[in-house]
């Protein structure tokens, strides 16, 4: 399969800049939680779920897509949504829990919507699939080749909405995509633990669908597998399930005491990391240079610097504004 | 008499002709669910809409409540208008989180950017030994958890008119109908499951009570099928010279709490009827209301009348114990007036 | 495989109990109901599902199974209760909605619970898999041999408690087996308006687990089927899924206008009547005498005869009895 | 000063410590749920006991709330005593069939036949800035529907003690316990989460409330996180010369009616104050029950302060707006005295 050269640097720059994004909001999260962590307070207060380590998955499968395809995200939703164009100044405000934010502060880091570039998000496993399920029905019904994808986390492929979902996708031929972000845990209970079956993949038998599996989160290969399975869906042919191994550096929220994994583990998955190895990839096979992939970096670093000044700065929303926006 | 300007039509008529209406001026309106193609719905409020309107839009699904319910709030969010169909209430349970985290809340969390102009119509309702699992109206179930208005009317003429302002409203609306209200060949036959109907599209305001019946001595809160009961009631309270105001709530979410305080500041007592569990249920907030803004005008304590929390049987006399019925609020009704 | 003439005698039986029990339900669901049908009326109001030409799947594998089996079934369940050895006159009296019903007419026809076979039902479609999956996690917890089947309609398998149930008991290797009757329909939606695969046991690929498919509604096929399932369960090797083709004789409820479907479907179907199939098969293949198949004939109608009397001549509960058993 | 007596423990520790007894006292109790093994449950309920019973039965379950729940009623009909743990209370809606119409309900079909001895244990309450879809209490989502127990109490000892009690009950229980009354290190440090528990088992009643506080001129009705703020705004009531009386409900279903129209009986003005949503709620049903059984005795309208009927928000301004606050309490209170 060609890959395009531009492609794969919009894709670089991309998962350069959720990289970034994630590293500045670690900081920002543990901000007034020191001495003592305390998961109400600091600038960035509640849960809150990093995916540094997994960005291939949203950058590979979104550079397939237009503004007009829908993206679902679950509880850990930053790289889809850095990946999809969501707006990264409000989306920042609203993880800060600012009036300038996607939702007025009324969403927080699980519930980012950005109707403008269509994408969303929550924090309840599973049950963004039949909102893509939706949007994929919508674009059929308007005879639009728009396609609609999901991102869940391989924990979220037990829950039934995966199933009830994919059914109805295979029997109307929607184009749905299900990506799965298999990054080995749901929470602290490793895959094997959870799943009667090596890879989600193999599950698209139960639908008469085609399953792909992407190994070592691949960015190249999330490239092509998306690519194909973006193809299929635009052209009729149906929804795909995409399993890509990922692997999540980080706890399964700041603060996990991660006592399920060794230390060791993510000092191993970080040499073979999937920033550096694409990086690797533009300088050796692409022609690309240094100062390119310099510039690429440091537009996303200022991006992201921007959009956290631009967080920081906004106002708080006015406590009576709690009681707004529960009717339109 | 003016009976031959009558148009008579039954509850599921109503409904279905504010869909098939809608359907005609609006085509982002579609509906969904089970059996709501060739079937018409199991309890007709789809009647005829597939044969006019095709299987693009009356979409037979699997049994996938969470799927299918969940996918009307992402084609909403896209701008489509989805009517969906949830068979029985007392299903709610395999598919709540999209109803009630999701329906319910995205407008919200997304301050206002999302709107989700949807309608969830479910058929509540017992009385005719369907048992535990399919007998459940589940009104204050739903009207606890904010986001969604939640609807229940008694009449075809509300049914019809209350869809079409559901169809158009921007909000996520749930829209209750009483399985007995629907005016079935194949059910117990009241003269209330029928109605006159204008033919042309009209609407009827969700969040606005209805005082079907004027009095000064009791007033008697009620929702869809105990309105009726209250009704029938109130006509041998006036037997005893007792005049009864009987108030259809029509809709709980908005609930019209104006009408109940004005309602009770003139009569004085209060009798709430609810075919839903009593504790934590619709008559526990109509009691509230009226214990916190007229208690003064209270001349005798609040009463109520629901199932009283336990499952619905199966067994004949056992469901008809539990059931609110004209008898239960009649008896209840004289004591209260001759506190 | 050597079949055991006793079973499949004993299957007869059962069988001709089934049908001969749901000849008569309808009957008595009628009384009261004409010359207005009125679902409402009669000794036996509520809504009616009969299993008229299904018989098989019950019989084939509860032939199997023994007392500390556990089996739960769906909204449709007199033929598994009646295979499962439930007591006639108790389940007879409760879809009479009399006191000395099994539930003390608490439950009626779709909530049948007879904990001394360990049977149970309800009317949510696909509920009763993870009580399934329960029992048979208990029957693991105390290391017995004891296996639980859940019978559910095809259209339960489009539910999301099937697939989170399935992964959960390959992932414990439970003894777990579900049988899906396909019986074509789930009310007036066919097949293949409601599943995107043909049939379901290839969904067991999604579990890693084994599955079977009966054709034609056989009942030596299903008996051959079931018992390799149930030995699979005994022996600690896992869950299987069996999909029988099966066939509704009658509407989905009674009181169905049966809109959906050409009125001769039927009359064809029931030209191969598997009763008839099987009483065959004993007088040709397995040297059964006419006289045996009218004993055992005659036994069942009596038995069943006897549980209609029962149940006619009990008493009702008394009203105030609604308040009783909430809690124990 | 008798500190020296007191066996301090965290409300998580407490939980966790009822469960470890029961679980050494009887085999057929074991716990299943999202990482409630080595992980010892996100909110600490289950701390210690996969490192004490080990995986067969400390069971960490896939994320098939459905399946796991529903696994717990089949196998607590076979007999064996499952403890599930629900992780957050807001996912009841993925599960909720499983709950209400067979856990729930089974024991009455089946005319007391199949009893279902399990708990169902959950996570509840805001505060840190959980948004929507984390930070609920649902409390008359649960105790509104028949059938089962559902208790939430608000101290270590009490946490411990009706645990215990829960298990060892026949019926199903819905226990709820209050994230930030579980004393966990990273959140919230508060007091009340740290407090006296005796070491042995024992039991403490569920269905009874708790007059944690006695007083003469208004009754405050909280549960779990409320009762602390009602506490907190009667210390500070009594330095205005009034003396509230504080009712912990701790147990929805049973309700003790009985404390609370005694209570009311005695001050003649009620306060009720919940974390739940405000309508169709708790304080709705004690409002009822006080303007059914003590009408003559209020003095003054009850009032209510709960969530005002909106999806929790997730910036701290706005959820510290809606969640009820010791500040809301005094001022309510005040009024209300004055009234
Ligand atoms: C229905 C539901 N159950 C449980 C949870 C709690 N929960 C949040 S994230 C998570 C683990 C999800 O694992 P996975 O899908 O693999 O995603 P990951 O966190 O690994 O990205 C769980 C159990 C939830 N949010 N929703
Ligand atoms: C969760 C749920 N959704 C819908 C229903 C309504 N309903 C009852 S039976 C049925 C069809 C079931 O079809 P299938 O599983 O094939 O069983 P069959 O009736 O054919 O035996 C439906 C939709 C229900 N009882 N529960
Ligand atoms: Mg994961
Ligand atoms: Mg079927």
């Amino acid at each position: 399969m060609a890959i395009s050269k531009d492609h794969l640097l919009w894709m670089y720059e991309t998962m350069y800049k959720i990289r970034c994004y994630e590293d500045k909001m670690a900081e920002a999260y543990a901000e007034g939680k020191s001495p003592v962590f305390n998961i109400g307070a600091g600038p960035v207060p509640g849960e809150m779920h990093l995916a540094t380590g997994q960005e291939p998955a949203a950058a590979g499968m979104c550079v397939h897509l237009k503004k007009e395809d829908t993206v679902t995200a679950p509880h850990r939703p930053h790289h889809h949504a850095i990946a999809k164009g969501v707006d990264l100044n409000r989306m920042t405000a609203e993880i800060f829990g600012k009036a300038t934010g996607l939702g007025k502060g009324k969403g927080g880091h699980m519930h980012l919507f950005d109707p403008d570039v269509k994408f969303s998000c929550g924090g309840i496993v599973g049950a963004g699939i039949p909102h893509a399920l939706g949007a994929a029905l919508a674009a059929k019904k308007r005879g639009t080749d728009w396609v609609a994808v999901a991102f869940i986390g391989e924990g979220a492929a037990n829950q039934g909405a995966f199933h009830e979902s994919l059914n109805m996708a295979a029997l109307w031929k929607l184009p749905l995509i299900v990506v799965i972000e298999n990054n080995q845990y749901g929470i602290s209970v490793p895959k094997t633990a959870s799943t009667a079956v090596p890879s989600n993949d193999v599950r698209a038998a139960a639908y008469g669908i085609k399953g792909y599996y992407v190994k070592d989160n691949d960015p190249i290969d999330m490239y092509n597998v998306s690519k194909e399975a973006v193809e299929r869906a635009r052209t009729g042919q149906g929804p795909s399930i995409i399993e890509i191994e990922t692997y999540r550096y980080l706890g399964h929220f700041q603060g996990d005491p991660e006592v399920y994994r060794d230390k060791n583990e993510v000092t191993l998955l970080r040499q073979k990391d999937p920033i550096i190895r694409l990086r690797n990839y533009l300088l050796n096979e692409c022609g690309v240079t240094e100062e390119t992939i310099a510039q690429l970096e440091n537009k996303a670093t200022f991006e992201v610097d921007q959009a956290y000044a631009f967080a920081r700065e906004s106002d708080y929303p006015k406590p009576e504004e709690a009681l707004e926006d529960v009717f339109v | 008499m003016q009976q031959t300007k009558q148009r008579l039509l039954t509850g599921n008529k109503a409904l279905a002709e504010a869909i098939r209406l809608e359907m005609e001026r609006d085509p982002n309106v579609f509906v969904m669910g089970e059996d709501v193609g060739v079937y018409g719905g199991i309890f007709g409020a789809t009647e005829g809409l597939f044969q006019k309107f095709g299987p693009e839009r009356v979409i037979d699904t699997p049994i996938s409540e969470t799927a299918f319910i969940g996918a009307a709030i992402g084609a909403a969010a896209e701008g489509m208008r989805p009517i969906v169909e949830l068979m029985f209430v007392d299903f709610f349970g395999v598919c709540m989180d999209q109803i009630y985290n999701h329906m319910a809340k995205i407008p919200y969390m997304s301050g206002g950017r999302v709107k989700l102009p949807m309608v969830l119509m479910t058929a509540v309702g017992g009385g005719y030994s369907d048992a535990a699992q399919h007998s459940q109206t589940l009104y204050a179930t739903f009207a606890h958890l904010p986001g969604m208005k939640v609807v229940a009317p008694s009449t075809p003429y509300d049914l019809k008119g209350m869809m079409i302002s559901a169809i158009r409203d921007d909000n996520p609306v749930v829209f209750m109908f009483h399985k007995t209200l629907q005016g079935l060949g194949w059910m117990d036959q009241l003269d209330a499951s029928i109605g006159h109907v204008p033919e042309e599209a009209y609407t009827v305001p969700l969040g606005k009570a209805n005082i079907v019946r004027e009095g000064t001595d009791i007033t008697i809160v009620g929702i869809q099928m105990t309105v009726h009961q209250a009704l029938e009631a109130a006509k041998r309270l006036e037997q005893q010279g007792i005049q009864a105001e009987v108030i259809d709530l029509r809709s709980l979410v908005p609930l019209d709490k104006e009408t109940i305080i004005q309602s009770v500041k003139k009569t004085h007592r209060l009798l709430v009827v609810d075919e839903d569990y009593l504790s934590y249920g619709m008559t526990a907030e109509i009691a509230a209301i009226a214990a916190e803004h007229c208690l003064y005008d209270l001349e005798a304590p609040v009463k109520r009348i629901a199932v009283p929390d336990v499952p619905i049987p199966y067994s004949r006399p056992l469901e008809q114990f539990v059931l609110p019925n004209a008898d239960k609020i009649f008896r209840e009704a004289i004591q209260l007036v001759n506190e």
